[in-house]
């Protein structure tokens, strides 16, 4: 059985944006989580927190917009060059981490590869040659008061991305608070997966299946509104 | 305790030597040392043990992989998914060439912070049940389980600030403190560029963001401008 | 997020029960919350456990032992050799009437740094070998041997800084700086009085001390004037 | 027998002062160690370290001295207001003791009230009911590249207060580098105390008679130049 194609990864964003409420402090990983903030309305109210030591990220500036020179040392943690939100404030690496492991951060939205239904997360890659790249992920999914997962829900050749356990290296054990995919919103709960919400025009069934791990259907399971 | 000023950042690398182990502060392109690098690269030292945040494409580090100058890294993003994004490192790796440590980044910043500060090591969650935790000690305090990670020190580290005074005041901008302030405590030389050495007073006292006693050498030099991602 | 603004030092204890854990900022008279302080004495909360660098003659703090207010503390300097500087404090700990925890300076800052950074604990040479060692874990790392200090957080942390944004960011000045920074990432709750609240934006972000996120409740009070030592 | 009077602690200070060269970061103790600056020379060329997060501390300033108000924000460690020095900056605790400890500071001037023949200092007091007062102390004298202890050779009872062991509680151990007493400068060296100079009027068997533990004469040993 095929799984439904389900959202656009701008819908996935989309999903994941209204997860987040003003005075809300964010971080937003690099991938499709970048996606998140054209999401959002205006007065979004939220602080956006860059972990090469920005608090108050705005925009990612494109080169030539017409708003002046841009500026070598403000670029956020994907080397993109960005715009400042009123408020912000800048501080070394020492204590842009010390404000992610302290809990200070209150979501963390990142890009995921598998997820566990234990909540663990795996969204690195080790290399036979011991290549890779942690950046502050393990920090961020380790650190964060509430971690969202944003990613497809199955690989390419169909596997699932959501298993009773992770077959790839970890990036935190137990992290995990929200899964939202491209068919389903789905909470980590202590006993496992819940099923919150299933994509327009996607069964339980359906979710099911592409899920290699038991969900529990949440009593208010419901369509995605979007 | 004074600050030595060099002309250029050649003459700046004066008595570097095969075999060193250097940090170079930055992040992705911002606080980069790249005046620093380049001379490096042209002095043509070897065996070189890099300590930095990123190495990969797009780089200045990589320059140093041109002609087998570097031994090894400790970092934390090497590598990259995409194949059309491989640099030179990538390859070196893949054949054996150079060596890799990779460590999340906030432990890299607090590691490099305790060899700086006179600590003995880090207690964080950050890696708990994953690589890099594999024949690490853990330690248990009230209950919770946290990975014993060790202080980082190096030889010389090459770091960027914005201005520095004759004494060696160092004042930063915007995102490009990043390593900088914690690298400046924890090497033996330090080596800073600078867009501008001004003098001594004319950085606020409530502006220094790494204070003079850190710093042995300063040299002013225009910024290479780094490509954007 | 945003901070709440509150009116006066009183009103900004709002929820404050007997029993609490508090945090004190300020190194003698520079950069403590002197109206905090009397507003918490006004309050007549009881049991309270405080944690600030010194409390002795002159200080402040010592008014909260006038009416036994106070149940005990962590600090650096507590006592005074000579017996014309003895305190309330002094007296009530010699009846047993309060509990004191003795920890090193350097400690100190360090412990309550790792309370707010998700730090284990902190690994130093500090106090090896002496009193404040006794009962602790040792640690060997790399053939030195570390004394393990644990984390300190507490409830509430009451600091002071200069200016403040109606969001919350803090701007220091000179030596009040002190333990301030690092009390305001390790408490529950975070009160903080200022010489004066201003607008957002109106603080540098190149100036700003401790960042919005860690603060909940400014109050704009003109400061009391400490005595000199 | 008692001991000579030997220096006023102006002249210790003045000892100690000597030892002070341009381009030294040097961290001043509460007690005797905050009269060395009035003994160095205006163009000295150190670089004072405060604890409590300045370094680049200036004179200590008396109230109405004609230069205006006191500033309630620039106080030295022990509570005084001060002056700052030109090229100073300010820092907070965490990052002063990082200094410290890291071995930053060059010479740290302490006080003490015993040290012993392996470099333990005891300068602090912990009384039955627990009561003291530690400060900065342990960190100086465990992190400072250079501990030097200013202090009177005997105490009032005329006992020693250099010792084989310390009797009081350490401050930290194997730390000290150099005493300057009213009688003498003795280093602290890997096999136990050196004696180098004695104070002008004072024999070598006088200083050993007031010292409860071997000194072995430096090669050079001399009579202090004051």
């Amino acid at each position: 059985m095929t799984a439904p194609q389900g959202l656009t990864r701008e819908l996935i964003a989309l999903r994941v944006a209204r997860e987040l409420r003003p005075g809300m402090v964010v971080n937003l990983g690099i991938g499709m989580p970048t996606l998140v903030p054209s999401h959002l309305p205006p007065d979004h109210g939220l602080l956006f927190q860059s972990e090469n030591g920005i608090l108050g990220l705005g925009a990612v500036r494109e080169g030539g917009d017409g708003y002046g020179e841009i500026d070598p040392d403000l670029l956020n943690a994907g080397g993109q060059p960005v715009r400042l939100a009123l408020g912000a404030s800048f501080f070394d690496s020492a204590t842009s981490f010390a404000m992610i492991r302290g809990g200070h951060v209150h979501t963390a939205v990142l890009g995921g590869l598998q997820v566990a239904a234990n909540g663990d997360l795996a969204n690195w890659t080790v290399r036979q040659d011991g290549g890779g790249s942690i950046g502050g992920a393990m920090d961020l999914a380790s650190g964060a008061q509430r971690v969202i997962v944003a990613m497809e829900h199955t690989t390419r050749d169909g596997g699932s991305r959501l298993l009773e356990r992770c077959t790839y290296p970890l990036t935190a054990q137990a992290c995990v608070d929200l899964v939202v995919t491209n068919l389903a919103v789905i909470a980590v709960e202590a006993g496992g997966f819940v099923l919150r919400e299933v994509a327009p025009g996607v069964t339980a069934a359906q979710v099911q299946a592409a899920t290699d791990a038991p969900l529990a259907l949440a009593p208010d399971l419901r369509e995605m509104a979007l | 305790m004074t600050a030595t000023i060099y002309d250029t950042p050649d003459d700046a690398l004066d008595g570097i030597t095969d075999g060193v182990r250097v940090m170079f502060g930055g992040f992705s392109g911002a606080g980069a040392p790249t005046n620093l690098i380049r001379a490096l690269r042209r002095r043509g030292t070897r065996g070189i043990t890099g300590i930095a945040n990123n190495i990969g494409y797009g780089d200045f580090l990589v320059e140093l992989c041109e002609d087998g100058q570097l031994a090894g890294m400790i970092c934390t993003f090497a590598t990259r998914a995409s194949v059309a994004l491989r640099s030179r490192f990538d390859e070196q790796l893949a054949r054996g060439e150079v060596t890799l440590e990779l460590t999340p980044q906030g432990t890299f910043a607090e590691r490099i912070r305790a060899g700086g500060g006179g600590l003995g090591g880090v207690l964080t969650r950050s890696g708990l049940g994953t690589p890099v935790a594999e024949g690490k000690t853990t330690i248990e305090v009230d209950g919770e389980t946290y990975l014993l990670e060790r202080p980082l020190r190096a030889d010389v580290a090459m770091i960027r600030a914005q201005r520095a005074d004759r004494l060696g005041n160092l004042e930063y901008r915007g995102a490009a403190r990043n390593f900088n302030p914690v690298m400046a405590t924890a090497a033996d030389l330090v080596i800073v560029e600078v867009d501008e050495i001004v003098e001594v007073g004319a950085i606020d006292p409530e502006r220094v963001g790494t204070p003079a006693v850190f710093v042995d050498r300063i040299m002013q030099c225009p910024r290479i401008p780094v490509p954007f991602r």
